[in-house]
């Protein structure tokens, strides 16, 4: 690097990140790390699960404080004592966890904290809905900015996650995982959104376990590993290798499990199962020893049949039969003794009891095999849930620590823990990979080839197409609620996927 | 429209008509618009601390002090007519709820800077109000004849033919209304009710936040305290006892949720005056009063379950037929 | 597979042993305070330290404390129940009637726990079926009950209960110790083994911390807190049974006010009112530390009244001290 | 070594036992070596008022005078009392015989009864109808008065009591009801509050609704309490025995049970100091006095006393 372009990109730094250091009860989250955002910039931040990227964002939004270390905006010290305090110097994110209010209108989760004021201070709800919905419209989300948010789905909820880091006016713009929750089309609108503020100048942190988008996106890179700053540089300057054994210490295949299936019996037939507002009309047969993809766009009623499935809402119509014999299952409990298990993908709500440790989270469906006589055994339950999560390499300081200290990644992998402790004959897995890192969704991965090996059933919700290509042997794509194609072998292709998931197909046949 | 459609609001008001007309129909002097009135101005201080206990519920916290705070208010504002009879009445109102909000104050900071969980710091504060009184008073009564006449006739001044005393609830009601709905702190109150964790990322002060609440609680309380000693011209250790739970009643009734995020003033109010109907209602007609407890039970727990039937969450909508029909089935 | 996967590490099952885990927890807190009032009271007077004081003091907590396991496995649950109070009105009424009908002892311990039952019943229903926040549906059947209780009785009282029925609440089993104290031991460790020991209890913590994922981990949620609710309802009516043999008469304002000392019971015991968090042990500390409060400040002749401030200010001082000791550390 | 004797009344901070309590301590003052433990729980409950007791058991008190919450519930910790040798009678609002030793009621609860009635139709000479508002259902001595009450109404035919109801000793509550037996009953002429909470409470809400000459509150009432609303009209006149004097008593004879210098059995006269003494029926009750009625006349004369 010449002289010049080191005083360059020093003038261009708009934030910086010296030496920060945050320690939690037991694990040093943060290590001395370094990280520096510039102007117009697109900056990759990765790294496994845990690293601490989500606890980088919390220190710049002023959510936690540092224990060390020094936060350098435009050279000048400074420090953000509360969230209020980082927006007002010109830092936004969309963080992690949607942070949003269910009972307040869209505007006002958009606007809270910063609304427009009319007269006597008072607010002004109609300044406030007119800008709101402008900057929806901005975005391209089609949402009305009047309706309560518990009225919309995960991805418009995103969607108003990502309008509200907007509508303050940021000179640094953080995105954590923001593509996780969003499907093909609205993450074309997230990059042409990105495109528009770097041109706008602003310093843009980008955090993703995707790589195709950090390649697609990024300018730079920065690579954290077990809260270490591990090194950075431009992202012209690295393969994908590189970052990957960066980020792992080691390199990775991105192959999927060679798996040559045995397709056995039938083990679950659903037939017309319908639901007033939710499906329509599902028909599928499930064997053993297969993987069964189910694709479709974000919010296709996909998890909302899953769950139907397990007795968590009733259908109105349809049967379900398992091996031949009709079963109707009323409550989780029920599916669990029928041997079908269903691994959610909201973790925080239905996957994990963040509040409780990792083994009694993972022991906690299968209570039945830990005790005796009703009465717990600890040493049971620990080996148990060692077992398990050791298969899926989780990272925590102990089996004692609990869920809701552990990263995101780590989370997940305890819920997958949770449920294949059940030893069932089905298992639905509903976005088994979202929020996790590479490494660790081979080991996923490889886990359910092995599953069906053993001649399991797998179900996989997936809205990821080289997941659901790469692992299924078969692949249903649902629409609005309903079953738009099942497809096979030499079928199953990206174009075929997201034409019949999009709704295109459809159109094509209707039009002749 | 089915009956999840329909506001909350509309349902309560249509319940309240119809208790009034059976009532009506045992003894049709009830219905009077003086006796109507005279109900509303009976309620008023349960309408006001009801107020205040909705913007605690709102936060998701709760104050089970604000009958206590009324009486240590009332009795301090007794003491000191007693002990000055010739201090201003224009001033013993501001008093009061200066007072009630410096009480309202020690709840909000336990649980702001303490971190105590509410119902546990007002759980507390609640006996050890009653018991300051105690300590204040010596256990005895503040009489009628101890009392200045200015003392008791204030709530009772008429302004265009209604008692103050509903004038002033009605000044509670606009303002709480337009501190809810149109100040930041207002619907700062909803947003941290309805998920503190997203309040810090948006930069709420949630303990600031609830505090700021309690002393809402408590300054309306410690108004209605005074009003209250005034009214009923006597004040005593044990005024208002139990009184808490009716407040939180009238809340819940009028459609606020107790784990927080979701209430309306005008919810509130209405369930309020629903309990008052009640109440006043009982002694009137032709009821034994022995079954007066049976009854107000029976209606909480019917007008709760009316309000959660038509609050019950409904389903996604994605199919596109279900869509435009409209109709959750 | 080009390359074998690392080597899994192995995660240790714990850092902290659980003994060391409850040494700085919340129960040795309370432990401290309670021995504290112990020895205060014995300075303070010099009637305390007797067996036969030490014995009556008992009674001032050992029905509120029966109650109260159960409350705090419903509150770990994240519900709440304040109508265990007009539950033993309720349960002392039945019992009345059907004394004053000429029935035995055995009859009557069976209505009195038949009617605590059916009262948390019909609190369960309304909450599970209908999903009403408990809080709420127990006010409301809390008015009902004990008015029931009045529809029943209305200026009258209830007396004639066999001399036998006595027994439960003005019997010793040996000496100083009552059965009401050791029917309170029994309770204490049948109900510590369940929330601590048994698949049931896991539950309730599960259920307590989020509903919604313990009902997709298989557990029947509505199932769990309809027990407990009966649960309360029957711990209400052993408790009616106590009182109501240690009073020898039932009128309808019998235990007035008593659900808010039961909470007060549970939440000094350390159970986060909030739910998912709590012991028993701790409930039983907190058991012995009210009901040594108010029999020294009794013994003092200070009124009931001012007694509240002093459990008023335990509670918020008991609960607020670690908190902030914690935070002056830091 | 000095006596003490504990002083239970059914709540603190009701004026009519801080009354009594003044009494009581003049009586340890004419006696010289009595200590006076006045007590008693927060609230009207039973449960409260045994856990006052078993205290006093505990302290080894040489006497208990108590005006019970219930009859019946307080019997078996006052028989625990009695065994370990303290002295326990009941006075005001008394106890079952098993539970104590004797019984002094204030005044003869006929006499009281004859009087509440009598009070009322004094002031309607063309008879109507009339109403009670009482303590709580559960208290004996308001539901003994009542009782007596009734059974006299036969001498004023033209007299028709409309209801009783119930105003728990709460201010509000007792307003409340007073409100709506008003509103109810149009022909209402007198309302017979036997409480001091409730003549207040009945009083006022009489004044508040501008019935002032047209409904006469009365029953029994403190002076001091009722100053303001025999000035103004609301009550032509109310009754009440001297709780001075009852606190007095009710010392006195505990002094000489406690002393052995008298014993509590049918027939027996027991010394009251100035009081005289009072002679116990075969149920061990005895009456202290008279009631006495309080008018405009005489108002003035004991506002400030009790
Ligand atoms: N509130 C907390 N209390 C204790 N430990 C925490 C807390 N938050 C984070 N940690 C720990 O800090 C470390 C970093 O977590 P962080 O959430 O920043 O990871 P991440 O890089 O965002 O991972 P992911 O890709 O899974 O989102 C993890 O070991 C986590 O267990
Ligand atoms: N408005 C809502 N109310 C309640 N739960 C919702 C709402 N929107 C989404 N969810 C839940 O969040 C989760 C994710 O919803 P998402 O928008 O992904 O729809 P989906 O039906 O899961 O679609 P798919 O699984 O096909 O992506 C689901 O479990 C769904 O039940
Ligand atoms: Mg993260
Ligand atoms: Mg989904």
């Amino acid at each position: 690097m010449t002289q010049t372009d080191q005083s360059r990109g020093a003038a261009l730094r708009v934030l910086e990140l010296d030496g920060i250091v945050k320690t939690f009860p037991g694990v040093k989250a943060l290590d001395g790390v370094n990280l520096s955002l510039r102007a117009g910039e697109v900056t990759a931040l990765v790294g496994e699960n845990g690293a601490g990227k989500s606890t980088i964002v919390k220190i710049l939004t002023g959510i936690y404080q540092p224990d060390g270390g020094e936060i350098l905006l435009d050279g000048a010290s400074i420090r953000f004592p509360d969230a209020d305090a980082a927006a007002r110097a010109g830092v936004t994110a969309i963080h992690q966890e949607t942070v949003l209010f269910e009972e307040l209108t869209v505007a006002e989760n958009i606007f809270i904290g910063h609304a427009p004021r009319g007269r006597f201070g008072m607010i002004d709800w109609a300044a406030m809905r007119k800008r709101a919905t402008e900057i929806l419209r901005s975005i391209g989300a089609e949402i009305d900015a009047e309706v309560k948010l518990a009225d919309l789905g995960i991805a418009s909820r995103h969607l108003v996650a990502i309008a509200r880091a907007l509508s303050v006016d940021a000179r640094v713009v953080i995105m954590d995982e923001p593509t996780a929750a969003l499907s093909h089309k609205e993450i074309e609108e997230l990059f042409a959104l990105v495109d528009m503020l770097k041109s706008q100048g602003k310093a843009i942190l980008f955090i993703s376990h995707k790589f195709d988008e950090i390649f697609r996106l990024a300018d730079r890179y920065t690579v954290f590993r077990d809260g270490q700053f591990v090194g950075e540089g431009k992202i012209g300057d690295v393969t994908h290798d590189d970052l990957v054994k960066m980020m792992v210490g080691r390199a990775v295949d991105q192959v999927f499990p060679k798996r040559s299936p045995v397709i056995g019996a039938p083990v679950l037939t659903v037939a017309g199962y319908s639901h007033p507002t939710e499906f329509e009309d599902i028909n599928f047969t499930l064997r053993s020893g297969e993987i069964l993809g189910f694709y479709g766009l974000v919010g296709a009623g996909r998890s909302e049949f899953m769950q139907s499935l397990i007795g968590i809402t009733k259908p109105s119509k349809g049967v379900v039969r398992i091996d031949d014999r009709v079963r109707v299952i009323r409550s989780p409990a029920a599916a669990i003794d029928e041997g079908i298990v269903y691994v959610p993908e909201d973790r925080g709500k239905q996957g994990a009891i963040t509040q409780l440790p990792i083994f009694q989270n993972v022991t906690l469906p299968s209570l039945g095999k830990t005790s005796r006589h009703g009465f717990t055994r600890m040493a049971e339950e620990f080996a148990l849930a060692r077992t398990y999560c050791e298969r899926l390499d989780l990272r925590a300081a102990s089996l004692d620590t609990t869920v809701g200290s552990l990263s995101g990644g780590n989370q997940q992998k305890v819920v997958i823990a949770k449920w294949l402790a059940t030893q069932p004959r089905v298992i639905i897995l509903d976005e088994p990979t979202k929020g996790i890192d590479i490494g660790s969704k081979a080991a996923v991965h490889d886990f359910m080839a092995e599953l069906a090996g053993a001649g399991l059933a797998v179900i996989m919700v997936s809205s990821e197409i080289p997941e659901i290509l790469g692992m299924s042997d078969r692949v249903i794509v649902m629409r609005e609620g309903r079953i738009v194609a099942e497809l096979e072998g030499d079928e199953m292709s990206p174009e075929v996927l997201v034409r019949h998931a999009a709704g295109i197909e459809e159109q094509l046949e209707a039009a002749q | 429209m089915t009956l999840r459609t329909i506001p909350r609001e509309v349902i309560l008001g249509l319940v309240i008509i119809a208790l009034c007309g059976v009532i009506a129909a045992r003894f049709p002097n009830f219905v009077r618009p003086s006796n109507l009135l005279s109900v509303a101005t009976d309620t008023a201080p349960l309408i006001m601390l009801a107020l205040g206990q909705f913007a605690v519920i709102v936060t998701r916290c709760i104050d089970l002090s604000v009958a206590a705070n009324l009486a240590l208010t009332g009795m301090i504002c007794a003491l000191l007519n007693v002990a000055m009879p010739g201090f201003p009445m224009g001033l013993m109102l501001p008093l009061a709820l200066v007072v009630g909000a410096g009480l309202g104050a020690i709840n909000g900071v336990l649980v702001w800077k303490v971190g105590i969980p509410p119902i546990v710091v007002t759980l507390g504060t609640m006996t050890v109000f009653r018991g300051i009184i105690f300590l204040l008073s010596g256990g005895s009564w503040v009489n009628a004849h101890e009392m200045s006449a200015s003392f008791t006739q204030f709530p009772r001044i008429p302004v265009l033919g209604i008692e103050l005393l509903a004038w002033i609830a009605v000044i509670a009601v606009l303002g709480v209304y337009l501190l809810v709905t149109r100040t930041a702190l207002g619907r700062a109150f909803y947003a941290v009710g309805g998920n503190p964790h997203a309040a810090v990322y948006t930069g709420i002060d949630v303990g600031r936040t609830q505090f700021l609440a309690f002393v809402l609680s408590g300054a309306l309380a410690g108004m209605t305290g005074y009003l209250w000693v005034a009214r009923y011209a006597v004040a005593y250790v044990e005024i208002a006892n139990g009184f808490e739970l009716d407040v939180v009643a009238a809340c819940v009734i009028g459609g606020v949720a107790i784990a927080g995020g979701a209430g309306s003033v005008g919810g509130v109010v209405l369930g309020a005056l629903f309990l008052g109907v009640i109440k006043n209602a009982l002694p009137v007609v032709n009821i034994s009063p022995f079954w007066q407890l049976a009854i107000s039970g029976t209606a909480i727990i019917i007008a709760v379950a009316l309000n959660a039937r038509s609050n019950r969450p409904k389903g996604r909508i994605i199919l596109k037929k279900a869509e435009h029909s409209h109709e959750p089935v | 597979m080009t390359e074998p996967r690392r080597a899994p590490r192995t995660i240790p099952d714990r850092l902290t042993s659980p003994l060391r885990r409850n040494l700085l927890g919340w129960e040795s807190l309370l432990l401290i305070v309670g021995i504290a009032i112990f020895i205060l009271n014995a300075f303070a007077s010099p009637y305390f330290l007797s067996a036969w004081s030490l014995s009556d003091a008992t009674f001032n907590f050992t029905e509120k404390a029966m109650i109260a396991f159960a409350m705090a496995l419903l509150i770990v649950a994240g519900e709440i129940d304040l109508s265990v109070a007009s539950i033993i009105a309720l349960a002392s009424t039945a019992m009345g009637a059907a004394a004053t009908a000429g029935a035995g002892t055995p009859v009557l311990v069976l209505i009195g726990l038949g009617t605590g039952l059916l009262c948390g019943a019909f609190n369960g229903t309304l909450v599970t079926r209908l999903g009403l926040p408990s809080i709420v549906v127990t006010i409301g059947t809390m008015s009902l009950f004990r008015g029931i209780s009045y529809i029943v009785l209305g200026d009258g009282a209830y007396r004639g209960y066999p001399t036998s029925f006595q027994w439960f609440g003005q019997g010793y089993v040996f000496w100083v110790i009552s059965f009401e104290f050791v029917l309170f031991a029994v309770l204490a460790v049948i109900f510590g083994l369940l929330l601590h020991k048994t698949n049931f209890g896991r539950a309730v913590y599960a259920v307590g911390n989020n509903p919604t994922a313990a009902l997709f981990s298989g557990i029947r949620v509505a199932r769990v807190k309809m027990t407990l609710f009966l649960l309360t309802g029957l711990m209400s009516g052993v408790a009616a049974i106590c009182l109501t043999a240690r009073l020898g008469s039932t009128r309808p304002s019998i235990a007035l006010g008593m659900e808010l000392e039961v909470v007060t019971m549970v939440v000094l015991g350390g159970v986060s009112i909030l739910g998912g968090a709590g012991s028993i042990p701790g409930v039983v500390i907190a058991a012995f530390v009210l009901g040594l409060v108010t029999f020294g400040l009794g013994l003092l002749n200070v009124p009931g009244i001012v007694m509240s401030i002093f459990t008023g200010a335990l509670l918020i001082g008991v609960i607020a001290l670690p908190r902030l000791i914690a935070k002056w550390r830091r | 070594k000095e006596m003490r004797i504990a002083l239970v009344v059914k709540a603190l901070g009701i004026g009519f036992f801080e009354a009594a309590n003044k009494g009581a301590e003049e009586a340890a003052k004419d006696l010289g070596d009595v200590k006076i433990i006045y007590t008693g729980p927060t609230d009207t409950t039973a449960e409260g008022q045994i856990e006052v007791l078993n205290s006093l058991i505990a302290q080894k008190v040489d006497a208990i005078a108590v005006t019970a919450n219930d009859t019946d519930a307080l019997v078996p910790t006052l028989k625990k009392a009695m065994q370990r040798g303290i002295t326990v009678i009941s006075w005001d609002s008394g106890v079952a015989p098993a539970g104590r030793e004797m019984q002094l009621n204030p005044s003869s609860t006929e006499l009281i009864g004859k009087m509440l009635i009598k009070m009322a139709a004094d002031n309607m000479p063309d008879g109507g109808d009339v109403a009670v508002l009482s303590a709580s259902s559960t208290a004996t001595n308001q539901n003994n008065w009542i009782a007596a009450m009734k059974s006299d109404m036969g001498n004023y035919p033209d007299i028709n009591l409309v209801t009783t109801v119930y105003g728990d000793d709460l201010a509000d509550k007792s307003y409340r009801e007073a409100k709506g037996l008003i509103e109810k009953y149009p022909n209402l002429k007198a309302i017979i509050a036997p409480t001091s909470v409730g003549i207040v409470a009945a009083a006022k809400a009489v004044t508040d609704a501008g019935k002032i000459g047209e409904i006469n509150v009365t029953g029994l009432g403190l002076p001091s309490e009722m100053a303001a609303y025999v000035e103004n009209g609301a009550s032509k006149s109310f009754a009440i025995w001297n709780p001075i004097d009852l606190g007095y008593a009710a010392t006195e004879i505990a002094y000489n049970l406690a002393k052995g210098t008298a014993k509590a059995e049918p027939g027996a006269k027991i010394p009251m100091g100035r009081l005289g003494e009072v002679t116990l029926d075969e149920n061990t009750e005895g009456a202290m006095a008279d009631p006495f009625v309080y008018d405009k006349s005489n108002i003035e004369q004991f506002k400030d006393i009790f």
